[in-house]
């Protein structure tokens, strides 16, 4: 059965492409998007609580090691098959090995409503895989260069609005543990999946903004857009599989590998490595990814998992 | 009541830009500036502010001549290759010359 | 008991006309009716999924033809009996012959603090009854010309915002059915009634705004701001009596007949006759017709139903 | 234990401070407070509901009284002592004899998570304590000239949104009662206490905008921030007990005394006291008095609420 | 730096109308546009942005003299008579011509 | 076509005087007046919009130049002491004279 959220994402997909006066004010787009950056830190950091920090340790830099990898696996496929500019294809790279809280939103939903579990520290995984690739584009881009503001460009990356959001739910969520957050439980749990149909509706909308430019650089990038998620996931089952992940947080983690950054790293890359065209790595990332991922990746990336814990233990 | 002429310069821009060009306004010794928020179309495509990403801004600075044209040249010079950008100068008078 | 939505459209209403500071910023009016338009659809798609869609045809054309009806009714007594140009009279009679989403939801929520029962597919005949009224409005207005570009006129009516959002609820609760929408209740359907408070709140503030234009346009616009409803009230309580409905049922087949546009009409007549005067028909239909509707409306349509029902039945 | 919604007050506050390019737009912030403004007038007016009109009369005109008192008295200490010009005394002093309708908000809260009854027409009690400052405040920059325009200031004070959406937020509740209201109780009850966690947020990044100023007003308006709360506590907790309040109405009405105004007083003062500086109170009544209150200031009312109470039983 | 004289022509109207008006404009070669959203008061009475059928646009396009005028004359006779509308034409320099 | 020339005022400043300066501009005998959000620096600090205290707002009048000079003198000596405004006027060309 389909999950109706993913119907809204095709109400709002179809919308755009029919060309409707249909549209979200950016106000309603940051409030739809703050709410489910704190909710997912909150629900983290609720879970956090249980737990020995220090146990997340070999987790916590497995992660950001697989956010390294998956950027400097990204680049040479991008520049030597895809012939871009040394710029462009550090930047879809960084796309491709940080992440998309989107993405990530629509696979628990996923898993909540089969009544999956997955280890609840996932949210601290995510803050974590955001930032290494962005740091590895710039590198990519500018070289090891002495000129690079790094101290300005760390301030863009960690304060930016997704972590400071994502971090800070953790932390209230840690700090004041599940009693403590009954009371706003209503606006932050009850209504999370409402609102991440709000969200998806206008996700649709903008991916369908994305078609021309897809028109526009063609095949490679629509090949991309498909295979370096595939790719991705298999490199993040295979690490989920090896961290002793359970199967709901192996497809989690697989889906965080595949996913694709649309807003911190389109952001930070504008900053840092202006002289590469964002239209390229947000048509792959939000016209081209996005869509796959929420669409057909997901269940794929499920079954991936499935059949990893299977096939190790048979 | 004696009026002064003064430039206004009008800049659209990406909205991402903003905190950086207001620092390189101020640190030019433009006195004040204005901002709203745009959309728009130009070269680098349709910028419809639907999202961040997308969004345009529309910033205005009234200061001397030479100011003007300082600013002017170095947004040129550091943004216009890699950022969609317009930026255009007109004549305005103002009543009182000292606050600009 | 006066229901407390109809306080909230009293209370915008009083701020509005002592020029109160209080005003909602059109991005929290936008948020409001997405949310409204989306619960009305999807409630509507649910219920569409328990009957064989075949038994709705005759109810749908049925409405079909009402839209039609009322529109033709209304023309020539703004035209002769009002005087007005006939670009004018044909835009007024277009908001009369549409529908109000906005009394809808009220009619909705009195049904339901009274639990008084109604044919679930209500939702459905709303949206077949915005289209008709917009064609005949047109037609009104310049004649079967050659010239009137009907494409852009389909796309403006079938793909403006409430259209697309009813149709598309629509269409999410048909696919989903019951079940697949519990996990996102919380927002569309348990807020409902405090997000229909929000938007007659605004709806109070902008009718305020109204009568300014209305003490222009004077005595005749109120005569029919209050007699068309009634009029149109009449007719579709005979037709929903006609169509075998429930009290519940006719009553709301009544509202609706009642009710004027003020957002689908208006948008398409200013680009599809620009030459009407769109202060008119927003003063009957916002500054007149809504208040009346909601305020007495609503009530006097329930009874009539209730009428109806008992006279045939005896 | 400490409350989550504090927490997003820090978090607001440290985002602020660290320069995050976290900001709520607006029409979020706007929305956020119309719903809390309304819940708190609609929770009071249920209970008004529950008792006579007149048994209140004492306790309107002590609280009245109350505003004149707190404005005059901090008068002279910003004029003597802190040596402000006549206007930005008399403006800081209205700000502070008025009440912060956010203070309210997280002192219930407080209460609430700590089951701890409070009289329920406090709400009432708010609206009484926000106006009286504020005539004082324009006489005492004024004088009682004959050009003081109080037509225009009556406007600008009684229509201002605050004042209109807690009164009719009170008169609805009033008028519906509480089972008049279950159905708009999801938004306007369970959502309370998440809103008021985004509103706190928004509160924290604004909080922290005003650490410029104060840096520059220096040590007088820090030592006037902590010391005219402490002062007003003390008052509200004398009158509330003389008043025969119970301690969870003494502690709000404490707290209510102690609480400066950063919305309706500023918007008020800006038109009838333009000369005086609006930096300096902001700074004082946002960077100081605000968090001062909601970090600290409310435990201490709450037990001078109950020294007072065991003091006066023992 | 040498600068060179543009027309800024402004436009002030009914947000209804923003999907035609970008159509004409970029069928008359204007290489772009910008919009902010607006409120206002004139002879079509106050327009205060409080729901869409009462909302404004600003909008405003750099062009030469000849497509200014053009544009300006074609608005006028199609929308002055039905819409709330005003337009309004400056000097402006820019720096790079070509862009506009 | 014939064109004529006007005067275009434009005042920014605080957005709780919006409908104080509404009414001055009305007496004074301007027709119109379009306003937009904004936000900016001037010699008051920053005004960054993120609630209304802070909040600016943009706006212009088109009116001839006996008007604009009033007004602007108008604004200058009731609000200049007090409030942050700046305001500043130049030259269009408008097409429909009597509107303005
Ligand atoms: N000819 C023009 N007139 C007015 N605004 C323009 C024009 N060209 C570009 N713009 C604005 O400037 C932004 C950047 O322009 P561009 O760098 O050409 O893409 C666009 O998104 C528009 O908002
Ligand atoms: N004299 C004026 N100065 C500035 N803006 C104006 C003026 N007249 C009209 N406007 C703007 O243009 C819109 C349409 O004007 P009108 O067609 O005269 O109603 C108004 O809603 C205002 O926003
Ligand atoms: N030189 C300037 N150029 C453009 N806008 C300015 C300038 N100076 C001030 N402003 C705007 O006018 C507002 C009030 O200015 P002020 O009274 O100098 O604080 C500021 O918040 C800015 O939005
Ligand atoms: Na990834
Ligand atoms: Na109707
Ligand atoms: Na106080």
């Amino acid at each position: 059965m389909i999950d109706p959220i993913i119907l809204f994402f095709l109400l709002g997909a179809t919308a755009g492409l029919l060309r409707s006066e249909l549209r979200l004010p950016a106000a309603v787009y940051e409030l739809v998007s703050i709410v489910l950056l704190l909710s997912i830190g909150l629900k983290g950091g609720i879970e956090l609580a249980k737990q020995p920090f220090m146990d997340l340790l070999p987790q916590m830099l497995a992660v950001v090691a697989l956010g390294f990898f998956l950027t400097l696996a990204a680049f040479p496929v991008l520049r030597f098959l895809g012939r871009f500019k040394r710029a462009d294809a550090a930047s879809i790279a960084a796309h491709y090995g940080s992440v998309s809280v989107g993405t990530f939103a629509v696979v628990i939903a996923y898993l909540g409503s089969r009544q999956i579990e997955f280890e609840a520290h996932m949210p601290l995984l995510l803050v974590l895989l955001e930032v290494p690739a962005i740091i590895v584009g710039i590198v990519l881009a500018r070289g090891l260069s002495r000129q690079t503001r790094w101290k300005s460009i760390a301030h863009e990356v960690f304060l930016g609005k997704g972590i400071v959001l994502l971090l800070g739910g953790l932390l209230i969520g840690w700090i004041a543990g599940p009693e403590g957050l009954t009371s706003i439980e209503p606006l932050f749990f009850d209504l999370f999946k409402g609102i991440l149909a709000l969200f998806l509706l206008e996700m649709g909308l903008i991916t369908a903004t994305q078609v021309g430019s897809l028109r526009q650089y063609g095949l490679f990038l629509i090949a991309f857009g498909i295979g370096m998620p595939l790719f991705s996931a298999l490199v993040g089952t295979g690490l989920g599989w090896a961290l002793g992940l359970s199967i709901g947080g192996t497809a989690v983690l697989a889906t965080l590998a595949a996913s694709a950054s649309y807003i911190a790293v389109p952001a930070a890359m504008r900053i840092s490595v202006p002289e590469a065209n964002p239209t390229l790595s947000l048509a792959a990332s939000l016209g081209i990814t996005f869509p796959f991922n929420v669409l057909l990746g997901i269940p794929i990336y499920h079954a991936l998992a499935v059949w990893a814990h299977t096939f190790a233990r048979g | 009541m004696q009026s002064h002429t003064r430039k206004l310069l009008t800049v659209v821009t990406e909205a991402v830009l903003e905190s950086t060009l207001v620092k390189d306004i101020e640190r030019m010794n433009a006195h004040g500036y204005t901002i709203t928020d745009a959309r728009g179309k130009g070269h680098r495509g349709v910028r419809s502010a639907g999202w961040e990403a997308n969004s345009n801004i529309r910033l205005e600075v009234v200061c001397d001549e030479e100011t003007a044209g300082a600013i002017a040249a170095y947004l040129q010079e550091h943004y216009y290759a890699d950022y969609a950008m317009i930026l255009f100068l007109s004549d305005v008078e103002v009543l009182r010359p000292e606050k600009f």
